[in-house]
């Protein structure tokens, strides 16, 4: 394993730590929960806003935190859902008199932790609500499975409840803004290669030189299925044709695209991908309203991207272009 | 300081060490169709344990056992520190207060600590999770100790069983956590969490003390 | 190799076409000379500023063409110059009545071929200036060889000279500000492994699984030595001491600081290379007044990084600070 | 249409052809110390050439010379396109107008194309560059048809010159161009451009049209 380490048990720390460094104006961190959040939270005229999730996933969330998105994020360790008292001593340190809103991948740990979390929080006194992101379309969704992951849709269910809790909307009105984002939201990935987790020190599975998988996670769990590599103009058609018809979108929709790296896939791959899309949605009668492309919610290093739709209305499109102030600028 | 807390002591004590001996395995295990953090995740949390072992309060082994479970769901992320919090936790609750713990007390115990991870992580039997190795296991104790064995010989049986249970979850299609994203693709490997649980119980098993 | 690709040969212009549809409003796309360029471009107010060199670098220099950076760039293929033509094409079409500034990284390729373009330029009419970019600490400088490299330290002669333009600043105080951009700025760079051009289909050079290359280029080429992979404080290390007597930066020295992704790197390294940095300046007693880190100027795929540091006066502090709109938000 | 004009174009047209087969060859020449396009950039380039070699202007040899040297930097990126537009530019500015070309007008030529190389790249012989090929092949070139040779003897001593000063290139330490960044580690590969210039010439000489 060749990375830029100390020791893998530091890595999270340590990454948090140059976050801090590098935004010392906006951001304050508490290593003991591996806390990053707003240096003017908790502001009692919003919602706080905490999202936890595991690492290996950055920018996603903590180089999300900041104003018009993010109070606060309190990662576990790579690819692991926070510990609860990470979460609940966030949510004492951060919340807000109108209540504080719990942004989750639907994943069973962060489900599990973050249920947790809120029934001691709510014990405390705190006005609290979780919200559960489930974009994966990769996944069958049924009440015999454990249901969708959250991936990097999560983005746009982040922005829209950020911008609208800068606007002051009450905890109410965040959890409806966050489910109808969420609900329109459609995301599926492809890797090319494994990530390599520090602790492991190798690659998490074996990939073909020629191989790619197909609906993968974005914790390096194996996707729907293996197949050859194949030119970008079929990887955009695998991906499109599981996501369109999923909603589904259909012509005369109006969406935000966001074509995203899984972290270790150069910006001019996504670039090409994203032309692909982009005029493919058109002969499809799709039309663009947003773009977004690079990388949001990533897997570590591992080399692929995921492709997300999301059906725009009014109110989504006014949320979405609304400013944020983030140590990442990705919209 | 009773028997039983020695006892108790004893068992957690080498679920920590074994737990953080194993971080490899348990790593590997989880990472054919898991996300390969299974053994870090109990090795940091269990290192914790260890650190303030003899710290933790032993009023009585219900209460050692409930204050192990705070430690982790504190230290301890990932699906593994609510599951194995929450079997700490229904544990130490069966046993508090009780100064003199029997077998029948030791099973129910442990089956609380099932009925709390089923609740927990909503699983069934057969959902290819740890509970594939640890209800049968239990079940093998139950009817050991029924049958006049003493502990040693009944951590045994739980031991043997909890291997070929653990075994068995190869046929198994995931249906919980994060193996079940790959569907029929689990099929074929054994479950991390299921054989960690019979890893543990052999290590209990085996340096059982005797006297 | 595995990318996302159809046609090696069409991997610059689909990613150019890509860009272009994600930036509908703000850039224009001209596929003869490869060029971008600002939708409002030429504007006679400012002085027209133009970045070449090869592709294979995003998010430089295609992705920085907008308000407050570049008025329009026209790379060659991946890690080649353009060819005169796109030069001369480009200036034809974007020339401005303040003139023209060629900004170029100090390739033998590149070097060639805008000086060509100058004079095809100059004999056009054209007031044309170009500025050489030299950052690179890895290469030895004497006249016996072919002078520094110019790296990631482009993007503060684009960012300063970008808001001198916008501010109305004349070619001839532009270059005066460029040039002491580039003075005052030092990169150094470290791969982890080597990159994949398109065409060639294969890592251009062999790096062992525990083997890392200290001082390579933005183009995969070789650097100063091979040595075994060692851990990020030590890699600091390695970069601080080869960067800081060179100038030297001194205590007291207030400094930006930019940690540069090769393209496979992702962010969360990134950072906790920036966080050991940051420390290290401090503990030199020199001041990190900006700070950048994520991917500026790459090399394809290549994992590594590379470590800039800019002394700061207030005139190039304002400069960089000063707003920008680009297809990427990096500052 | 004069019989130095067919020559010429079968010069430029084998140069073109042959740089476009050799593609994948030149650019692992080039990847050793360099960045590995050349073969790329020179194929690219020439694919161009070969696309409109028709309706190239060929009032006279000179002429033709230098439209080809329009196409190459045109097309051509990198630091081939400026090094060898230059050359034929040069090449063909001294041929031009020229209707009846002796074989010293072709070396003089050759030399206005080498002088166009090294003002235009800075370089000089032992700098590690193609010049450490052409030079010395020019040079074979004007003694063996200065000893009478006709022009396909004189065009294998070029080859077979060029071939041996192109391997010779690997002993010496890269001064000029990419490869000069690595330094000392340039010595022990040959010069990318240098065995380029060996391979066309090859190529010239054993398909060189007799009668
Ligand atoms: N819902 C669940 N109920 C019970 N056990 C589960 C559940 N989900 C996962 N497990 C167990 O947890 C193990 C994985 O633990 P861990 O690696 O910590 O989880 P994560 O998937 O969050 O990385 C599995 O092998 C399985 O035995
Ligand atoms: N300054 C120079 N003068 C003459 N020839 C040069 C010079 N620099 C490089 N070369 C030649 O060009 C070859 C490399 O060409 P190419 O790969 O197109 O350049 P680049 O380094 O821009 O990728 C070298 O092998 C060498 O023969
Ligand atoms: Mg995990
Ligand atoms: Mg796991
Ligand atoms: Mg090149
Ligand atoms: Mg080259």
């Amino acid at each position: 394993m060749k990375k830029f380490i100390n020791d893998p048990k530091q890595f999270v720390p340590e990454m948090l730590e140059g976050i801090a460094l590098a935004n010392p104006d906006t951001l304050r961190y508490v290593p003991a929960y591996n806390l990053i959040h707003r240096a003017d939270a908790p502001n009692h005229n919003k919602v706080t806003i905490i999202q936890g999730s595991g690492s290996g996933h950055e920018p996603a969330h903590v180089m999300t935190v900041g104003k018009g998105m993010l109070d606060g994020a309190c990662p576990g360790d790579v690819f692991a859902a926070p510990p609860l008292d990470f979460i609940t001593e966030t949510v004492k340190l951060l919340a807000s008199d109108k209540g504080v809103l719990l942004l989750v991948n639907n994943y069973t740990g962060d489900r599990m932790a973050f249920e947790m979390a809120e029934e001691v929080a709510e014990a405390d006194g705190v006005n609290v609500k979780t919200l559960f992101i489930d974009d994966d379309v990769a996944v069958k969704d049924s009440t015999y499975t454990v249901g969708r992951r959250g991936v990097a849709g999560n983005f746009f269910v982040m922005k829209a409840v950020g911008a609208a809790a800068e606007n002051g909307a009450d905890l109410d009105e965040l959890v409806r803004i966050g489910e109808k984002v969420n609900s329109v939201t459609r995301t599926m990935g492809i890797a090319l290669t494994a990530c390599t987790p520090p602790a492991k020190g190798e690659p998490l599975f074996d990939l073909g030189d020629d191989e790619i998988e197909i609906g993968v996670g974005i914790h390096g769990e194996p996707g729907r299925r293996r197949e050859k590599w194949m030119p970008a103009n079929d990887i955009a058609d695998v991906l499109l044709d599981a996501i369109v018809p999923d909603l589904p979108f259909e012509s005369g929709d109006r969406v935000a695209v966001m074509v995203n790296g899984l972290g270790g896939t150069p910006i001019s791959e996504l670039y090409l991908l994203y032309g692909i899309v982009h005029k493919k949605l058109e002969a499809l009668g799709i039309s663009v309203g947003r773009n977004y492309v690079g990388e949001y919610c990533t897997s570590l290093d591992m080399a692929g991207a995921s492709l997300t739709l999301v059906k725009l209305d009014e109110e989504i499109e006014t949320l979405l272009a609304a400013p944020a102030e983030i140590a990442i600028r990705v919209f | 300081m009773t028997d039983d807390l020695a006892v108790t002591e004893y068992v957690v004590r080498t679920i920590a060490e074994e737990s953080v001996a194993q971080e490899k395995y348990f790593g590997e295990l989880d990472a054919v169709v898991g996300d390969g953090d299974f053994g870090y995740s109990l090795a940091r949390g269990f290192e914790f344990v260890l650190a303030d072992f003899d710290s933790i309060d032993r009023t009585d082994a219900g209460t050692f056992l409930s204050k192990v479970a705070v430690m982790i769901t504190s230290h301890i992320g990932g699906t593994s520190g609510p599951l194995w919090g929450t079997a700490f936790l229904r544990a130490g609750g069966s046993l508090k207060g009780n100064e003199n713990i029997t077998g029948p007390d030791v099973v129910a115990a442990l089956r609380a600590a099932v009925e709390g991870i089923k609740k927990r992580g909503k699983a069934e039997l057969g959902d290819k999770t740890l509970l594939d190795a640890l209800v049968p296991a239990i079940d093998a104790l139950e009817t050991s100790l029924a049958a006049g064995d003493d502990a040693a010989a009944a951590a045994q049986k739980f031991a043997v069983t909890a291997r070929s249970a653990a075994e068995a979850t190869s046929t198994l299609e995931a249906r919980r956590g994060r193996a079940s994203y790959t569907g029929e693709r689990s099929i074929g490997s054994v479950d991390a969490g299921a054989m960690g649980i019979a890893v543990l119980a052999e290590k209990i098993a085996a340096t059982w003390p005797t006297g």
